[in-house]
């Protein structure tokens, strides 16, 4: 179960960054960071024990394949993560130009 | 001087097309090794980055680029959603049903439909990634102005 | 011209890649080859004609082979100057004046010279080629010449010049 | 009827992919091409909803249903629930994409923006039909991404603003979902989510799924903006065009917040006692903290934002009483009436709150400015905003004979008879609040004087402006209709059966 | 045998790489250390590789990738140099000579 | 434990050690060689991964990342020099 | 049935058909709203001669004769569309009809109510839904007419400028805030019963829950009618819509519809516990004295008659808290005295306003000349309003002592205390008079101001409704005990006698004490111009110097050192509940909106916290 | 294979520590890219060949999107901005970290360990699924095939951020 453990530090990690950096651009690489703790134990869990990698050698039998769907999800989440991080980065290089800071404490006209 | 240095434009020149055939060949041996229409897709924008990178805004025109990018990737999805819905035509009324037959597992000329969508797939990945990383680049040129 | 060769080179790397001859893959090879070429033969090499000339192709051979020596020349090298307690290193940029003239060349020497023993090349501007050198021996520009570049300067005409 | 069914998503989807392409070439193409396409989903979704009933219909995408006896591919689910949110979702994004033909002609690049809304509604239809919990978190993402760009379309400072936080916490909130989902199929090696209850239902440890069931409440508990994960909420829905606020508002967190939040405590876990309590505290702190909120606000969008919070507040404590009667196993009539005064607040909530915002959209529109103290005096210049948003603010401070009267007394008669007389009389309090400051609205827009401004210049909205607010302030009155008991009957019965029967979604897709 | 004769030159030579790239004083001579020993030393386990499969299609992969490593460290190395200098970073105090900073100038 | 896996894990251990020099920098262009080097590392740890499991697809891998870090370096590089990516 | 069916919907459709018509064509919306109203009246005459009946939706569509609709929809109507014809509701619906035909007649040369969009398309949904909360059985039908009236009210006032539009604001909000109380209550009768329908409900108010309904259901009433502590909006409506608004709604309509509930609810659907009616005999006292004394000390005439609105309220909560039938006779008939002067009071008021554009009491004086009419009428209902006899005020607030002594008699608390009741109802009529000297000095008596020369007496079509409400107070004054009563409320109540301890001369003499108290009161605070006064009872020609001046009235009333302390908290709203929650409200409000600083940071911090206190909460 | 992974899980714990805590916003970039290709690593160990070189591509153009942005700021920008929080907060978040961390722990206690996942659905994504799909990638299969439609909304979603990108990046919002 360490392995499970330290990879949710590192999604706690992902989560101290969010919660304390100011920058927005580290915000964006928090974000990263939880996010690969999520695909990391996504593919822990799929992992089997002597497992080979899932693609097949046509030829062989009765081999044993790690699970291929947690695999499956997880490439699916990495795009969505880099759409996510597209995003952030065109809005901040935005905000940027217009506050002038990559501060996010700086850039709250939006209160009450 | 545009871009980065003679050394790094030649070999540039020289590599770039190898990197896109790379692409390529992820896509297409999406079902047979690893990668598929997403790795392919992003290696091929690569290519393109690495260009835009040695080269400048000169060797590309990059607004019209933008422009062909984002058209480029919006045929290649709306070909996807039609590959979906392609088994229609054949009478089956399921959506992403692999309508092609299944071929001789292993090979280049197999898993049905899957090749295809990698294909629009990929073209798609690429597009969407060049779109981006023009937009960001762009943009910076536009306004500074 | 220049769709052709890369027409040419995009294929034969396709085939090494998919080391494959069945049709399919022939078929797959050529449409992916085209379509790189039809992309990206603007941005290619400007001479291609050299890919013509098959005495290049020796040279080839035998730049190769001096190169892969001075390889491992250079890393056994930088393994001493690493591995010393003392780290013998004495380095700088220095300047050194260039006899080749096409661009090409000019970058496969300056890799070249990156791949070689304490030295890598910095920049090029004009006709000098700067080279961050890690154990300036000498300050005589005519010593830098030979010993960085000279090895290389002439195989490199012969099969990229 | 059932090939229709991936339809929903499909159409959106190519509807957004040509705009972007012959947008560019044909002029004005998507001005025409978008309301047809959501006209088209929207005439479909009534065809459903009116001809479904209490069935169920399943789709498998790729054909692949049951291989081994285990449901392999991604199951659409459509049944009264999803039916009724289809017809919401599709009905209020015509509407808002309507007003939009005009409203949007300020901004630049239309084009993106109609693919940006075509593409939500599609992210919001997959999420609803959704039987799978990772196909639902595409989907999901699929609607929230378009929101992000569609709430910074404008590109101002506020805009910006608002959209990078939404977009930090909204992706925390898909994170903590993503993690859930991981756990989920850690533990029961499925994605299914009727498969997921089959599972789970034999037997789990109590921390495990307490964690799971926290993680899913946060996180669509971000996305449906229940205090304390709402802050974005405010700040996205105020700085969005007005007709994406009516969208957001209206519609994003009812279908990927409260409905799959309701959709996966009711029919992929089993439910207990203390999670019960745990929702309805939550909705209601929400009810009233966002109506304190919202009372003090001079902004009239942020006003609307936070009274969505209350409304929702309102909702989630109605399904929540109904989880808490539910189970207790007795009192199960009740259980029923508070869940149908849930899902009518549902909907009602999507219809006047659309309204606010496309009339709050028209006085920005018009004055160029959201702030209550710049406006008023505009009852006799702009006749139908103001008597529209008249009704829709009477509609939501619950006041007879308009809809949100009618789900609030259900609500409160349930809570009553729930024996939860704090809920019902937070509730009464929270209605009075409600329409202490929707009041204050239609004093300081439209009564009052002019603060110095002329009103000379000021004219009513272009038509289909105007027309979008007619329309959804009769339904205002028209749904009024559904406090019939038959009425209701024939439109909310088959979803509440889905959730009274919480069991029946998963014997019906495993066919057990 | 010869293969992992190969490969365990690689990865010697990518130890003393990693070494220099600690123990060198500035970014050139980091440069130096890691481009020439970590290109080599990989290549040299591209080559293992190379003849543990053979000339089959695994084998080829391993022979495209040495030219194409070559290619993109040197470079990769030149364009640190020079962006390095560029940025500002100085040359170590070790250094003797500079004849770069007049032609910038 | 085989040779090879020992060399795989010191391999490892060497892309490790990568680490250190970004953390220490001192300057930019530290860090940017050491994300270098990195790379490097990482095929050799694909090639002699390849060889272990007998999988010959992970080379494919090697391969992407020559190119991918490559254009890494080379973006890197760039921002050094301070143009805009596009100049 | 059928006409009770028409009297609801016809006014309502024509109404919203009024809707349509465009705004110029205003003249014609008052000549249809005045048809209408006729028609209305009478049928509602009609009913009031027709027998007691409950029927249903079903059972009115069998009797005319339609085919029964297989909707589903329409057996959901029929379930809740319960009415009843009985002799409370008939009583109201007369009252409702004749009152407001009057007003729609006045209506028509009222320029403040013709400037308004759609006045009259509001006053006939309000007639309608009027009726339809009288004559509804089903709690629920009750509660949706009774909503409706709120939002009509809300519609009936212009809104046009800073304080006119707050005022509209502050009455929707306190009527609506009654309602959702309502709500409450009724939730809890239907838990309790099992039904709505009024007829079939009995409830003691034995426990906590029934007692919570109760008082809910009163809330309802007590707003509507505009009794302590939910009147405040009384005051600032009258002040600020148009007079015939207020007539029409406040002052008549509301009235006798939160009275009518009050009604209905003590003495039909709940059996009130002694401590209600105590707490109700409180309110009652406090409605009457509070409000009063705020009246005197009012400038603004309309607003010094919407205090007086309030107050009045008190005398009829006193009677329903009597809860004997006596009691409960007086209240409904000082409702309805109270519906007809002082509907008449604001009609007067609108056309002093209309003919002078004046609204403060000492910007006015000396107009009995130039409106002689208006003046008459005024008089009538001032002392109507103060219980000087042979008017009807005096009438029902001579029931209500009679009441009042009568139930001295039982053994309770509240019936030991029946002295205080009295002696405070009594307190309340003197202050009445002597605030009501100052409205009809301060506006007709006095010297005429130069400015005010050209003022004319209203058009008839104002004046004429006017004397017949006059008319209305002097006959319900002198055939009170041998017609009104007996035909008019013992229907409703059951008969009753007058017994006891009562006899003619008590009553004269708590009369007598109470107009001397007035004088008196009033003297107090205008020492200054006694002689004035004087001019006004001995009929002499009024000297130009002497006139009322309203202001010194007021800061010698408030000069008493305890009445000062009290008059400046009421003017900080210190007393207005609707002011204290808001002022609560905010401040909550602005408490949360301060956490939400605009940084990311907190707001993350707050899902992350909230997250793990579900944890905590949930695993431990 | 769990030491393995846990150790380079550590250091990429540190590189994420690091990335958080740079004094420039290049270094942390280049963190953080270290700390993805960390992750290509585990991919590749365990057995996920596809997501190595997905993630590789991924956070290379990640890499360059980021330094795209960076490169956009002025260079003073790209000095620090001091992260300070006040006691209160750090003690909250320190509770809520621990309380976090404790549930996890809680909540996993039951669960599989690593290496012991059983194949129930995915059984069918794994035996037999070549003759099904064709594809000899079983996550090929899986995603083009199986769920093809989650691979749909996917590059929908791709599609939308560059269609975001494109929107929030025009030169004016409004005429
Ligand atoms: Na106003
Ligand atoms: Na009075």
């Amino acid at each position: 179960m360490t392995v499970y453990i330290l990879c949710f530090v590192l999604f706690l990690v992902g989560l101290y960054g969010v919660i304390t950096r100011r920058n927005l651009i580290k915000i964006a690489i928090s974000m990263s960071i939880m996010e690969f703790s999520i695909f990391l134990l996504l593919v822990l869990i799929g992992y089997i024990d002597n497992g080979l990698a899932p693609i097949v050698d046509p030829g062989t039998t009765g081999q044993v394949y790690v699970d291929p769907l947690p695999q499956a999800m997880v490439l699916t989440a990495i795009v969505i993560g880099l759409a996510t991080t597209a995003m952030l980065m065109a809005i901040a290089i935005r905000l940027y130009r217009k506050y002038k800071t990559f501060d996010i404490r700086e850039i709250k006209n939006l209160r009450g | 001087m545009e871009g980065m240095s003679t050394i790094v434009k030649k070999i540039t020149q020289l590599m770039a097309g190898l990197i896109f055939l790379y692409g390529i060949y992820i896509i297409l041996h999406g079902h047979l090794t690893p990668g598929g229409g997403f790795a392919g897709g992003a290696i091929i924008a690569g290519a393109f980055i690495l260009l835009i990178l040695a080269f400048g805004n000169s060797a590309l025109n990059l607004k019209k680029e933008v422009a062909g990018s984002s058209n480029i990737e919006s045929v290649a999805i709306l070909m996807v959603t039609i590959l979906a819905m392609m088994a229609l035509l054949f009478g089956i009324k399921v959506f992403f049903f692999n309508f092609l037959p299944k071929g001789t597992p292993g090979e280049l000329l197999s898993a049905g439909a899957i090749p295809l969508y990698n294909i629009f797939i990929g073209i798609e990945v690429a597009g969407a990634i060049l779109t981006i990383f023009l937009a960001l680049v762009i943009f910076k040129e536009e306004s500074s102005k | 011209m220049r769709y052709l060769a890369l027409f040419i080179l995009t294929f034969l790397f396709w085939l090494l890649l998919t080391f494959d001859l069945s049709v399919a893959n022939l078929v797959a090879g050529g449409a992916a080859a085209l379509i790189t070429s039809l992309l990206f033969a603007k941005y290619f090499l400007d001479s291609v004609y050299k890919f013509l000339q098959p005495h290049r192709y020796f040279w080839l051979l035998v730049y190769l082979v001096i190169l892969i020596w001075e390889c491992i020349k250079a890393n056994i090298d930088v393994a001493y100057r690493v591995l010393h307690p003392a780290m013998p290193i004495k380095p700088g940029i220095v300047k050194v004046k260039l006899d080749l003239q096409s661009d090409f060349a000019r970058a496969m020497l300056a890799n070249s010279i990156t791949m070689t023993p304490g030295t890598i090349a910095v920049d090029i501007i004009d006709d000098y080629l700067y080279v961050h050198w890690i154990y300036v021996s000498t300050n005589d520009p005519e010593e830098y010449g030979r010993k960085i570049s000279g090895r290389f300067e002439k195989y490199i005409k012969k099969t990229f010049e | 009827m059932d090939a229709l069914i991936p339809l929903f998503v499909a159409i959106p989807l190519i509807s957004a992919f040509l705009i972007m392409l012959l947008g560019k070439l044909v002029k004005g193409f998507h001005r025409y091409f978008a309301p047809l396409t959501l006209l088209a989903l929207l005439v479909m979704a009534v065809y459903e909803f009116s001809g479904l009933g209490t069935s169920s219909i399943q789709y498998t995408m790729g054909g692949w249903a049951y291989e081994g006896g285990f449901p392999v591919g991604i199951f659409m689910v459509l049944d009264g629930f999803s039916a009724l949110m289809l017809c919401i979702i599709n009905l209020i994004g015509f509407i808002a994409l309507f007003y939009s033909l005009s409203y949007i002609r300020k901004y630049t690049a239309e084009g993106n923006y109609y693919a940006l809304f075509c593409l939500i509604i599609a992210g919001m239809n997959g999420v609803v039909l959704s039987g799978d919990l990772f196909n639902l978190f595409v989907f999901l993402e699929v609607s929230v991404i378009s929101s992000y760009a569609l709430v910074a379309f404008g590109v101002g400072k506020t805009e910006l603003e608002a959209s990078f936080k939404y977009q930090v916490l909204g992706g925390l909130a898909s994170m903590l979902i993503l993690l859930a989902i991981g756990l989920i199929y850690w533990k029961t090696k499925t994605l299914n989510i009727a498969d997921v209850r089959n599972v789970l239902d034999s037997g789990y440890s109590k921390p495990f799924y307490i964690f799971i069931q926290v993680l899913l409440i946060s996180g669509f508990g971000l996305k449906a903006a229940i205090i304390p994960f709402h802050a974005w909420l405010p700040d996205a829905h105020s700085s969005a065009p007005s007709p994406i606020s009516a969208m957001l508002s209206g519609v994003l967190i009812k279908a990927v917040g409260i409905y799959v939040l309701i959709r996966l405590f009711f029919n992929m876990f089993v439910f207990s006692h203390e999670i019960a309590v745990v929702i309805t505290v939550l909705g209601t702190v929400s009810m009233v903290i966002g109506a304190l909120l919202a009372l003090i606000q001079w902004d009239v969008k942020r006003l609307l934002a936070y009274s969505s919070i209350s409304q929702i507040g309102l909702v989630v404590m109605a399904f929540g009483m109904g989880m808490i009667l539910l189970a207790k196993g007795d009192n199960l009539p009740v259980a029923s009436l508070a869940i149908a005064g849930g899902l009518y607040h549902l909907v009602n909530h999507a219809v006047f709150k659309g309204l606010l915002f496309l009339n709050a959209g028209a006085l920005e529109h018009r004055l160029d400015t959201r702030d209550l103290k710049k406006m008023g005096g505009l009852a006799p210049v702009m006749p139908v905003t103001s008597s529209t948003s008249f009704m829709a603010s009477m509609s939501i401070s619950g006041i007879p004979p308009f809809n949100g009267f009618f789900s609030k007394l259900i609500i409160i008669i349930a809570a009553i008879n729930g024996k939860f007389y704090l809920l019902a009389t937070l509730a009464v309090v929270v209605s009075i609040v409600t329409l202490a400051y929707f009041l204050k609205f239609q004093r300081f827009a439209f009564f009052n004087k002019s603060p110095g401004k002329s009103l000379e210049k000021i004219k009513e909205v272009p038509f289909p402006m105007s027309f979008s607010m007619v329309f959804l302030a009769i339904l205002c009155l028209a749904l009024s209709l559904l406090a019939f008991p038959s009425i209701n009957d024939a439109v909310l019965r088959p979803a509440i059966n889905v959730l009274m029967q919480s069991d029946l979604y998963s014997t019906t897709i495993l066919g057990l | 045998m010869i293969s992992t004769i190969l490969i365990t030159i690689g990865v010697l030579f990518n130890l003393i790489g990693c070494i220099g790239l600690i123990r060198l004083p500035d970014v050139y001579n980091r440069l130096q250390s890691a481009t020439k020993c970590g290109t080599l030393g990989t290549c040299s386990i591209l080559a293992g590789a190379l003849f543990h499969y053979g000339l089959v299609d695994a084998g080829i992969k391993a022979l495209i990738a040495i030219p194409l490593l070559f290619f993109g460290a040197t470079v990769a190395a030149h364009a640190l140099a020079r962006g390095a200098y560029h940025f500002g970073v100085k040359l170590g105090d070790k250094s003797v000579k500079d004849d770069y900073k007049d032609a910038v100038k | 434990m085989d040779l090879l896996e020992i060399l795989l894990y010191i391999q490892i251990a060497l892309s490790a050690s990568c680490l250190f020099r970004i953390i220490r920098g001192p300057s930019i262009a530290d860090r940017m060689v050491a994300m270098d080097i990195f790379g490097v590392l990482v095929v050799g740890i694909c090639a002699i991964l390849s060889i272990i499991t007998e999988r010959g697809f992970i080379l494919d891998i090697g391969i992407a990342w020559i190119i991918l870090s490559f254009i890494g370096t080379l973006t890197l590089a760039k921002y050094l020099s301070g143009k805009k990516l596009n100049e | 049935m059928t006409q009770a069916i028409n009297i609801i919907v016809l006014p309502v459709l024509i109404g919203l058909l009024l809707f349509l018509i465009p705004a110029g064509f205003r003249f014609i919306k008052g000549i249809i709203a005045i048809g209408v109203t006729l028609i209305t009246g009478f049928l509602a005459i009609r009913l009031f001669g027709s027998e007691d009946i409950v029927f249903s939706l079903g059972d009115w569509v069998a009797a005319s004769g339609m085919q029964t609709p297989g909707l589903n929809a329409y057996a959901d109507a029929d379930k809740y569309s319960s009415f009843s014809l009985d002799g409370l509701s008939k009583l109201i619906t007369l009252f409702i009809s004749l009152l407001s035909l009057l007003i729609a007649v006045y209506s028509i040369m009222y320029k403040t109510a013709g400037a308004m969009r759609n006045y009259h398309a509001w006053f006939l949904i309000t007639l309608g839904f009027s009726f339809g909360a009288v004559l509804s059985n089903n709690l629920l039908l009750f509660l949706i007419c009774w909503g409706i009236l709120g939002l009509t009210l809300y519609r009936l006032i212009r809104g046009n400028d800073e304080t006119s539009s707050a005022a509209a604001k502050k009455t929707l909000i306190i009527i609506g805030a009654s309602d959702g109380i309502m709500i409450l209550g009724i939730a809890i009768i239907w838990r309790i019963t099992g039904t709505l329908n009024m007829d079939e409900i009995t409830l003691p108010t034995s426990d906590l829950v029934r007692t919570v309904a109760f008082l809910a259901l009163l809330a309802g009433s007590f707003t509507k009618a505009g009794a302590f502590p939910f009147h405040t909006w009384v005051p600032d409506y009258a002040e600020k819509a148009p007079a015939t608004s207020s007539a029409y709604l406040p002052a008549s309509l509301d009235k006798l519809l939160g009275i009518y509930f009050l009604a209905r609810i003590t003495t039909g659907l709940f059996a009130v516990g002694e401590w209600l009616r105590f707490m109700m005999l409180t309110i009652g006292v406090i409605t009457i004295i509070t409000a009063v004394m705020m009246a005197l000390v009012q400038h603004n005439y309309k607003r010094l008659l919407g205090f007086h609105a309030v107050s009045q309220v008190g005398y009829m909560i006193l009677g329903f808290g009597l809860g004997s039938l006596i009691g409960v006779a007086a209240g409904l008939f000082h409702m309805i005295n109270n519906a007809i002067y002082k509907g008449g009071l604001f009609l007067t008021a609108g056309a002093v306003e209309q003919q002078t554009g004046k609204e403060e009491l000492n910007e006015l004086g000396g107009l009995s000349r130039a409106m002689p009419l208006t003046f008459f009428a005024a008089l009538i209902f001032a002392l109507s309003i103060s219980g000087i006899p042979p008017f009807n005020g005096f009438a029902s607030k001579w029931m209500i002592y009679q009441g009042i002594i009568d139930f001295g008699q039982g053994i309770g608390i509240a019936n030991k205390l029946w002295i205080i009741w009295l002696g405070l109802a009594v307190l309340g009529s003197a202050l009445t008079l002597a605030s009501f000297i100052k409205f009809i000095g301060g506006i007709f008596l006095g010297r005429q101001r130069k400015e005010l020369s050209a003022v004319r007496e209203a058009s008839p079509v104002m004046w004429i409704p006017m004397l017949i409400l006059a008319m209305g107070c002097i006959g319900f004054g002198v055939f009170a005990t041998n017609q009104i009563i007996p035909r008019l409320f013992m229907p409703v109540t059951g008969v009753f006698e007058y017994t006891g301890i009562w006899d003619s001369s008590t009553v004269s003499l708590l009369v007598l004490v109470s107009i001397a108290l007035g004088i008196l009161i009033y003297l107090m605070g205008n020492l200054k111009n006694f002689r004035t006064l004087d001019s006004f009872v001995g009929g002499e020609k009024m000297q130009e110097e002497t006139s009322f001046s309203t202001l010194e009235f007021y800061k010698s009333f408030q000069e008493f050192k305890w009445l000062a302390f009290m008059y400046r908290k009421a003017k900080d709203k210190w007393f207005d509940l609707y002011d204290l929650t808001r002022q609560f409200l905010t401040w909550l409000g602005r408490l949360f909106s301060r956490a939400h600083s605009g940084i990311l940071h907190d707001y993350t911090l707050w899902v992350l916290a909230g997250l793990v206190i579900l944890l905590l909460l949930l695993i431990t | 294979m769990e030491l393995t992974i846990s150790i380079i899980l550590g250091f990429m714990i540190i590189g994420a520590i690091y990335a958080l805590h740079a004094k420039d916003l290049l270094s942390a970039v280049i963190a953080i890219g270290m700390v993805g290709y960390g992750l290509v690593i585990c991919f590749l160990l365990l057995k996920a060949p596809d997501l190595a070189i997905v993630q590789i591509v991924v956070e290379t153009i990640t890499l360059v999107i980021m330094v795209a942005v960076v490169l956009d700021s002025t260079r003073s920008e790209i000095e620090t901005i001091p992260d300070r929080r006040s006691i209160v907060q750090m003690i909250l978040g320190f509770i809520i970290f621990a309380g976090l961390f404790y549930f996890f722990i809680q909540a996993i206690e039951n669960l599989d360990p690593l290496g012991a996942h059983t194949l129930r659905m995915s059984e069918i994504y794994v035996n037999g699924a070549v003759e099904k799909t064709g594809s000899v990638n079983l996550v090929t299969g899986v995603l083009f095939d199986f769920r093809a439609y989650d691979t749909l909304g996917e590059a929908v979603i791709l599609y939308t951020a560059a269609l975001g990108a494109l929107t929030l990046l025009r030169m004016k919002g409004k005429k």
